[in-house]
C-alpha cells in the first residue's frame, strides 16, 4: 500500500481549481503529511486548460510527483485529455451528471469514481463549482481522512461571515464523503497522519514575502506581474500589520527608481518582477550599484522570450540578469532552490545589500514561486545586519560618503543626519560625491574609485559560503542545477541510489559572485556531470564554463513550459551512467 | 531668514555663464533659507541634464540619479521617511519627455513633493536636440527642418492630472521666482513650479528678451487661483502673452496621510522585523 | 625629419577646440594626409578640461598617436596641465596676451612659440576663438602646408553666406601663417602632401549612418544620447536628401518598438543609443526576437557603470547586449573595428537582420563612434538581400507566417499584402501566429517552435566568416581585442616587429554567435596571449571562456575613460614576451 | 457595408463571458466593414492585457506587442506605410498606466492612428490589480485598503495633449460604439475612443448597470465638439453622470504629412539604396 497519494485537478480557467487544490493540501497538511503542489495553467481568465496536482506523504516530498493516483476531472475536455494519457491510476472521480468517459479511453486498471453530482447537490441549489466539493469529499473519505479536518478548512476557506455557504459547502463534502465511503470504500493507501502537526502551507513567494518582512523590509514596489505578483498581494495585505510601504507604481521602471529612493533614505527596500519588467529595470540596477545603495530585487523567471509563456515556468534570464545593466559595478545574485531556501535567501539578501551597499537580485521561477510545499522551519528572528553607518561627519569637512577603505564599503550616512550632507550621483563622482565627469575626469582618481567599488565583491565572495557536494563525493553521476530544480534533483539523487546508482548534487545558490575555484575542483572529481536546466541554451552550464572552464557536455534542458518530472531526470541520468 | 551660506554647496555650479538655472538655484537657496528649513532634512533629487547638475550645487542631500527617474527616487525617499522636505529639480527633456510618465502619475498620487523644472525648450546637455516643449517649426539639432509636433504643455497636463498646486516662474525675474519656489514648499502636497530658464547656448529663440517682452504675473491681473477652470484657460495662454504666478492651488490628503503601511510613523524610525507573536499569526494564515 | 606630426588642441569646453581641430584635419586631408583625431571632452558645455589630438601622416595612421609634437594651449590651465607633461615635443604654441608660460614649467627642448594674437587680430575684431585661428595659421606653416588649402577649408566651414566672418578668419589665420614665417620658419617636419588626393574625414558615426542609408535603411528612431547623438544629427539633417523617416522619441523604448513597427511593416529600421538608453531598450530586443521582426540596433558605449562618464569611452556592455532580454532567442551582436568596419558593418546587418528575420546590435564605443578617422574605400554600392519573402498566401489557409522549415526562416509578408494577413505576437504562438499561451500551452508544439526559431543561429553561424589571425601564426604573442582597440593592435603589431618581436592580432568582430571551434583552435597555437579590454573585468575574455574554455591570464584593461595609447600595449607585450 | 465576415478571425476570443471586450470587438469589425475598408490594410496593435489580445480575433494584419508599447510600433508601421489604416487597440493599464508617455506624446504628434482603449479601470489579465483609472477608495487585490490615488482621466488628458479626436463610448451601447468607432476611423489624425468597457471578473464596481444608471450621450446634450473649453469641462463629468460621444474634434496636418522623410511617398515602397551621384556628394560634405 503506498504512503503517499498524487492528486490532479483538472479544468478550464474559472472552475475553481485552484481553491480546491488548495483546500485538498491544507485538510493534507492538518492531517500532518507533507505536500508539494504545482499548478499548470494558461493566460486566459476563464476556459482553456488547467490542471493542480498535489503530493502529499509522510515524508518529506520534492516534488509534485510523477504518476498520478487521483485524477478528479472537472469536464469532458480533461476527461478527454487526460484519461489516455494516465496509467498506474487509482481512479478518475467525475461529475456523472455532465461528464462520460467512453469504453477503451482508460487504460486497464484505471477505477471510474462517477459521481451524480446534481442529486447530492440538489438540497443546496447546485452551483457549478459544487462538483469540486463533492469530488473532494468523496476523495477525502477514500484516502480515510478525517472529516473533521475537512470541517475546519472548509471554514477557514469561507469565514465566519458566510455561514450559509460554509454550511452548504461541509454539507456537499459530506455527501461525497459518504458517498465514497458507502460505494467504494477505501482505496489502496496507507497515508500516516498525525493531526498534532499542521505545517503552514506556504509557495516561494510567501516565502520572500515573510522572509522579507522577517528581515526588516519597510518598503515594498511593484508593478503586477505573473509570477512576481502574489508578493504583491501578500505586501499589500499584509501592509498595516507589518508597518510596510506597499506601492504599486506606474511601471517597472519606476518601481526599482522608488526603491533605489528608499534604500537612500533608510529603509530597507524590494521590490520582484519578472523577465519584461526586470529588462525595464536594468538601467536603475547600475544606478544602485553606481550610488552604492542596498536594495533587493527579486525577478521570478516565466518562460520567454518576450512576453513568451507568462503562466509557465522557465529559468531563461540567467544572462538578462548577470549583464543587466552598463559598465561593471558591484551586484549578488541568489538562486533560492526551495520554499524554505525562499525565506531565507530574501533575509540574506537584505543583509549583503546593506553590508556591502549593493543591488541584490533574487532569481526566482514561476515553478518555485508559485508552486505550495509544507514548511517545517521558519524561524522569524532572522539576523539583521545593516552595515556599516557613519556616526559623525568625520573632520569638519566635506562628508565621504565614498571614502576609501580597504573593503570598498564606505560609512553611509541618510537624509536627515547632521553633519554628513551629501550627494548619490549616477555620475562618476569622487569619494565625497562630487562629479568628476564635468569639468575634469581625473584618469587616476577614476582608477581609484572603480576599484573601490569593485573590491567589495572580494569581501562578498570570500563571506558567501562556497556550494559543497550533496551526496556521495565519488559518485557515478553528479547532477548540476540551480533554483528550483533543486527539488527534483534530490529527489533524482534518492531515487537512483533505491536503484544502486550513486549520483551527488551540486546547487548553484549564489550565482554571482561565482566560486569559480570551488566549483572547478569539485567537478574535476566527478566521473560524469549533467547539467539540468529549465531553458534552451544551458545558460548555466555558459557560467559555469566562463567561471571555471569546464565544458559540461551532458544536459538535460526543458523549455516546454511545464517543470521538470523526476522521472525525466532519472532517466536521463541512468543512460548517461549505463552508457559509459 | 537662516543665513544663505548654509545652502551653499563647496562647488561651484558649471552652467554656461548666463545659463537661467543660476537663477533658479539661487531661488531655491532662497527660499529653503527664507523658510529655515535645515540643509540636513532637505533632499534634492534629480534626473540627468544640464538642469539636473542642480544638486551637487547646493549644500543638502541629494540624489543625481538617471534620465527622467527622479520623481520615482523622490517618491521612495518621501515614503520612507515623510518627515524630509524632498524637491525634485531637472529639465523638460528629463520630466516631460523621457520623464513623461512619472510626471503624470506623481500628480495623481499627491506626495508632498516640490517639483521644479528648469523648462528651457531644449536638449541642453546633449548640445541642443528638441525638447517635448520646444515649439513647432524650431529647428534644433535634430529637426533641422523644424519640429513638427506640438509642444507638451506642463501647465495644463499638470492642472488635469490632480497637480494641488500649480505654478510658472521665470528666470529673469529673480524675487517672483523665489516666492514661487516658496509657495511651492510651503504648499502640502505635490507642487509644480515650471521655470522658464533660457538656454542661452542652445535656444536662440526663447530668449530672455522674448520672454520678457510676454511674461506677465496672475497676479497683477485678477486671476483667481481656486478656480481649475479659469486656469486651464490661461494655461493655453503663449506667444503673444505667457502668464507667470501660480494658476491654481487647491487641498487634498496627501499620499502619505493616507498610506497604511505609515500609520505606525516614518518607516524609517521603526524597529525591524517581526516579533513572534506576529510571526505566528502569519505563519497560522497558511495552514 | 618626422614624416607625421601629432597636434594637441586643449581649452576650456566652449573654446572651439572641436572646430579648430576638424579644420586642422580637413587642411591636412586636403593636403593628402592620412589622419586619425581623438577629442577628450567633458560632460560640461563651457568650461572643464578638453583637449583634442589630431596625428596626421603620409601613410595610414592608426590611432592619435603616443607623442604630442604641437601643443595649441587656448588658456592658461591647460598651459598648466600640459606643458609639464610633455616630453619630446617640437613646441607650444599659446597667445601671449593671455598666457605666461612660467620658467621650469616645460621641459627641455621644447620649444615656446608665443603669439601675439590681440596685436594679429585687433583689426578684425579680435574675438575670443581667433586665437585659434591664429595658431592654425602658424602651425600649418610651421608644417609647410599650403596656404590655399587653408583657405579653402576656412571658405567650406563658414560657407558662402558669411563673407565678412570668412575674410576675417582668413585675414586672422594668415596672420598666424606669416607671423611663424617670419618668426619661426619650417619645423622639422617632412610631410609628404599630395593635393590631388582628398580623403573624406569621417567619424565612426557618420560611418554607420552612411552604411546605413547606402544599406536602406529607411527609418530611423532615436533618442539623444553620447555618443550615438551626431548618427541622429547625420540622419535629421539628411533626411528629405536620402528618403529616411527620422524621428526622434520620447525615449529609448519608443524608438526601439517603433523600430520594431518599422521593421514590420517592411522598412529597414535602425536605432541607437549607448549603455543607459540600451538597458530601456532590452524588453524590446526580445520582442524582436520573438516575432522575429529585423531590426538594427547600434549602442555606442560610453564610461559606467550608470551615468558614469557620459563623454568618456569604455567598452564595458558586452554582458549587457548579450544578456539582453529574457529568455533564449536568436540575435547578432556585430563589433566593427574602424571607421570604415562602421560603414560596411552596419549595411551587412542591414542584411543579416532581413535574411535571418532577428535584431542585429552593433556593438561602438565612444572612440569609434566620434574620432575623425580619413577614409579610403567607401563603396555606396553594398549588396543588399532582404531574404525570404512570401509571395502568396499558399493553399488558401491561414497564412503560415512562422512556417516550420529547414533553416528556421519562414517566408514574410507584409502588411497590405492580399492573402497573407497574419498577426505578430510577442506570446509564444504557432505557425500562423495564433497563440498557444492562452488556452492551451501544447508542449511539444512550444518545444518545435522554440526550436525553429533557434535554429537560424546554426545558419547565422555558418555565413559569419570565422575570425583569422593578422600576423605570423606562431608569432611570440598574441593580441586580443574587438571593437575600436583594433587599430591601436594592428599598430603594435607593427611597433612590435621593429624591435624583432613578432606578434599577431585576433579581432573578434562577430561577438555573437560567436565561431568557438575556430577561436579554440586558433589559441590553441598561441605562444603567449593578451587580452586587451576597454573595461574593468574583461568581459571579452569571459566571452572566450565561456565559448572556448580558454582562460586568458594576461589582460590589459583600461577603464580610466581614455583610449588605449599605443606604447601601453606595446610596453605590456614587451613585458609578456620578456618575462618569458 | 462590406461582408462583416470578411473580418471575422479563425480563432474564437478567449474573454470571460460578458466581458465588455466582446463589443468592442464586434464594433471595430462593423465600423471596419461599414467604411469597406480592406482588411489586408488595416494593421491592429496592441500591448499586453485581456483587451490587448483583439488583434488575434480580428481578421486583419496584426501586432501583439509588449506591455503598455503598442504605440510607439503603431507608430513605426504608419510612418513606413502612411497608405495602411493603422489601429491600436488595447486596455487601461497598457495605455493610461505603463504606456502614458507614449499616449500623451503620439497626441502631440497627430499621426493619423485610431486608438482605442477598452477601459475596465483594473488590471485583467493579472487577475484585478487596481488600474490607473481604478476610483479611489477602490478594493483591488493590490489595494486591500482602497486606491489612495485619483485616477487619471484619459479625456482631459487627450484633450490638452493635443489630441484631434476625443470620444468615449460604452460596450453597454452596441451602436453608439460603433458609430464612435467609425467616426474616429475616419477622422484624418489622432483620434482616441476611451470605452467603458465591464471587467465582468475583477471590477465589481464598474459594471454594466453601474455604468446604465449614468451615461448619457454628449449629442443628446447639445455638445459642440467643437469647443475646446466646453469640452474639457465635461471631461470632469464622472459619478453621477458620465457623458459619452465625441468630446472634441478639430483638424490639423497629420505628422506623417510634415514628414520630410515621407516627401517621396511611402518609404516602404521606396528603392533601397543611394546612387553614385548622392554618395558623392554625401562624401564631399566630410572632405
Ligand atoms: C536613458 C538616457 N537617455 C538619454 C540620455 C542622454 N541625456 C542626458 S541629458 C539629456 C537631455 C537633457 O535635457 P533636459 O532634461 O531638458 O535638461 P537640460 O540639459 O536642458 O537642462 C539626455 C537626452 C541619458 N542620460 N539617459
Ligand atoms: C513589462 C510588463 N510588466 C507587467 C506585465 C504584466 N501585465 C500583463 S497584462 C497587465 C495589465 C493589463 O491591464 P490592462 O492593460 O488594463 O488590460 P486588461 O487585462 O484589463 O484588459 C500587466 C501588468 C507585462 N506583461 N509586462
Ligand atoms: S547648455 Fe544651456 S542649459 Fe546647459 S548650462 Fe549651457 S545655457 Fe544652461
Ligand atoms: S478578466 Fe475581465 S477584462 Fe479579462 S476577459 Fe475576463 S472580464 Fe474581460
Ligand atoms: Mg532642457
Ligand atoms: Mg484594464
Amino acid at each position: 500500500m503506498k504512503s503517499e497519494v498524487v492528486v490532479r485537478i483538472a479544468g478550464a480557467a474559472g472552475d475553481g481549481i485552484a481553491s480546491t487544490g488548495e483546500s485538498f493540501a491544507r485538510i493534507a497538511s492538518r492531517s500532518g503529511l507533507h505536500i508539494f503542489a504545482y499548478n499548470s495553467y494558461q493566460s486566459v481568465i476563464r476556459g482553456g486548460s488547467v490542471w493542480l496536482q498535489v503530493r502529499a506523504g509522510d515524508r518529506k516530498v520534492y516534488s509534485q510527483g510523477d504518476i498520478v493516483d487521483f485524477l478528479i476531472a472537472l469536464n469532458q475536455d480533461e476527461v478527454n485529455r487526460h484519461a489516455p494519457l494516465m496509467s498506474d491510476v487509482a481512479g478518475i472521480l467525475y461529475n456523472s451528471d455532465r461528464m462520460k468517459i467512453p469504453d477503451g479511453e482508460v487504460k486497464p486498471g484505471v477505477k471510474l469514481y462517477p459521481l451524480p453530482v446534481k442529486e447530492m447537490t440538489a438540497k443546496y441549489g447546485s452551483n457549478p463549482v459544487m462538483q469540486n466539493t463533492v469530488a473532494l469529499g468523496a476523495l477525502t473519505r477514500m484516502l480515510d481522512m478525517n472529516f473533521d479536518v475537512v470541517i475546519s478548512v472548509i471554514k477557514d476557506t469561507f469565514g465566519d461571515k458566510n455561514k450559509a455557504i460554509v454550511d452548504a459547502n461541509i454539507g456537499v463534502a459530506r455527501g461525497g464523503y459518504d458517498y465514497a465511503g458507502s460505494k467504494w470504500g477505501s482505496a489502496d493507501f496507507k497515508l500516516k497522519f498525525d493531526y498534532a502537526k499542521r505545517r503552514p502551507v506556504m509557495t516561494g513567494n510567501q516565502a520572500i514575502a515573510m522572509g522579507a518582512v522577517a528581515a526588516g523590509c519597510k518598503f515594498y514596489a511593484a508593478y503586477p506581474m505573473t509570477p512576481a505578483s502574489s508578493i504583491l498581494h501578500w505586501m499589500a495585505a499584509h501592509s498595516d500589520k507589518c508597518g510596510v510601504v506597499v506601492k504599486q507604481a506606474e511601471d517597472e521602471i519606476a518601481v526599482l527608481n522608488m526603491a533605489i529612493g528608499a534604500g537612500f533614505a533608510g529603509a530597507r527596500a524590494m521590490c520582484a518582477t519578472s523577465g519584461g519588467g526586470f529588462a525595464l529595470m536594468t538601467e536603475a540596477v547600475g544606478l544602485a550599484g553606481m550610488t552604492e545603495t542596498p536594495v533587493v530585487i527579486v525577478t521570478s523567471q516565466r518562460g520567454g522570450p518576450s512576453t513568451g509563456l507568462p503562466t509557465k515556468t522557465e529559468q531563461g534570464d540567467l544572462f538578462q540578469v548577470f549583464g543587466a545593466s552598463q559598465g561593471d559595478f558591484p551586484k549578488i545574485i541568489i538562486a533560492p532552490s526551495t520554499v524554505e531556501d525562499c525565506y531565507y535567501a530574501t533575509a540574506e539578501a537584505f543583509n549583503l545589500a546593506e553590508k556591502y551597499q549593493l543591488p541584490v537580485i533574487i532569481m526566482s521561477d514561476l515553478y518555485l514561486s508559485e508552486h505550495m510545499e509544507t514548511i517545517s522551519n521558519i524561524n522569524f528572528k532572522v539576523a539583521i545586519d545593516r552595515g556599516l553607518m557613519a556616526n559623525n561627519g568625520g573632520d569638519g569637512q566635506q562628508f565621504k560618503r565614498y571614502a576609501f577603505t580597504e573593503t570598498g564599503v564606505s560609512p553611509r550616512s541618510l537624509p536627515g543626519m547632521e553633519g554628513m550632507i551629501h550627494v548619490a550621483a549616477s555620475d562618476e563622482h569622487d569619494e565625497t560625491g562630487v562629479l568628476i565627469s564635468d569639468v575634469f575626469t581625473d584618469e587616476e582618481l577614476r582608477v581609484k574609485i572603480m576599484n573601490k567599488r569593485m573590491r567589495k565583491m572580494e569581501f562578498v565572495l570570500k563571506e558567501l559560503p562556497a556550494p559543497t557536494l550533496y551526496g556521495p563525493a565519488n559518485a557515478d553521476i553528479t547532477l548540476i542545477g540551480w533554483g528550483s530544480t533543486y527539488s527534483v534533483l534530490r529527489e533524482t539523487v534518492e531515487t537512483l541510489a533505491e536503484d544502486d546508482i550513486t549520483a551527488n548534487h551540486l546547487q548553484i545558490r549564489y550565482l554571482w559572485p561565482f566560486h569559480g575555484d570551488a566549483v572547478t575542483k569539485l567537478l574535476a572529481k566527478s566521473k560524469r556531470i549533467l547539467d539540468v536546466e529549465g531553458n534552451y541554451s544551458g545558460q548555466l552550464a555558459r557560467l559555469i564554463r566562463m567561471e571555471t572552464g569546464v565544458k559540461i557536455e551532458n544536459k538535460l534542458l526543458k523549455y516546454d513550459g511545464e517543470p521538470f518530472y523526476p522521472n525525466q531526470v532519472v532517466k536521463k541520468a541512468k543512460e548517461l551512467v549505463t552508457s559509459g | 531668514m537662516a543665513d544663505l551660506t548654509l545652502y551653499k554647496s563647496e562647488t561651484k555650479a558649471t552652467w554656461c555663464p548666463g545659463c537661467g538655472d543660476f537663477a533658479v538655484l539661487r531661488g531655491v537657496q532662497t527660499a529653503l533659507a527664507t523658510l529655515e528649513i535645515n540643509p540636513k532634512d532637505v533632499v534634492v533629487v534629480s534626473g540627468i541634464g544640464c538642469s539636473s547638475n542642480l544638486p551637487g550645487f547646493i549644500k543638502s542631500y541629494g540624489f543625481h540619479g538617471i534620465h527622467g527617474r527622479a520623481l520615482p527616487v523622490a517618491s521612495g525617499v518621501k515614503l520612507t521617511n515623510p518627515d524630509l522636505k524632498v524637491m525634485v529639480t531637472g529639465g523638460d527633456g528629463d520630466g516631460y519627455g523621457i520623464g513623461l510618465g512619472h510626471f503624470v502619475h506623481s500628480m495623481r498620487r499627491n506626495l508632498d513633493i516640490n517639483y521644479i523644472v528648469m523648462n528651457n525648450q531644449i536638449y541642453g546637455l546633449t548640445t541642443g536636440q528638441a525638447s517635448p516643449t520646444t515649439e513647432k517649426t524650431q529647428r534644433t539639432k535634430s529637426t533641422p527642418k523644424g519640429v513638427i509636433e506640438v509642444p507638451i504643455n506642463p501647465i495644463s497636463l499638470a492642472l488635469v492630472s490632480g497637480a494641488t498646486f500649480v505654478a510658472r516662474a521665470f528666470s529673469g525675474d529673480a524675487d517672483h521666482l523665489v516666492k514661487m519656489v516658496e509657495l511651492g514648499l510651503k504648499h502640502k502636497g505635490f507642487s509644480l513650479v515650471d521655470v522658464l530658464s533660457p538656454c542661452v547656448t542652445y535656444n536662440k529663440h526663447n530668449t530672455y528678451q522674448w520672454f520678457r517682452e510676454r511674461v506677465y504675473k496672475l497676479e497683477d491681473n485678477g486671476h483667481n487661483p481656486k478656480n481649475l477652470d479659469e486656469a486651464i484657460k490661461k494655461s493655453f495662454e503663449w506667444d503673444v502673452k505667457i502668464p507667470i504666478g501660480v494658476f491654481f492651488e487647491t487641498e487634498r490628503p496627501t499620499y502619505e496621510e493616507e498610506e497604511p503601511g505609515l500609520k505606525k510613523g516614518p518607516i524609517v524610525s521603526q524597529t525591524l522585523g517581526i516579533d513572534e507573536e506576529l510571526g505566528k499569526e502569519l505563519l497560522r494564515e497558511l495552514e
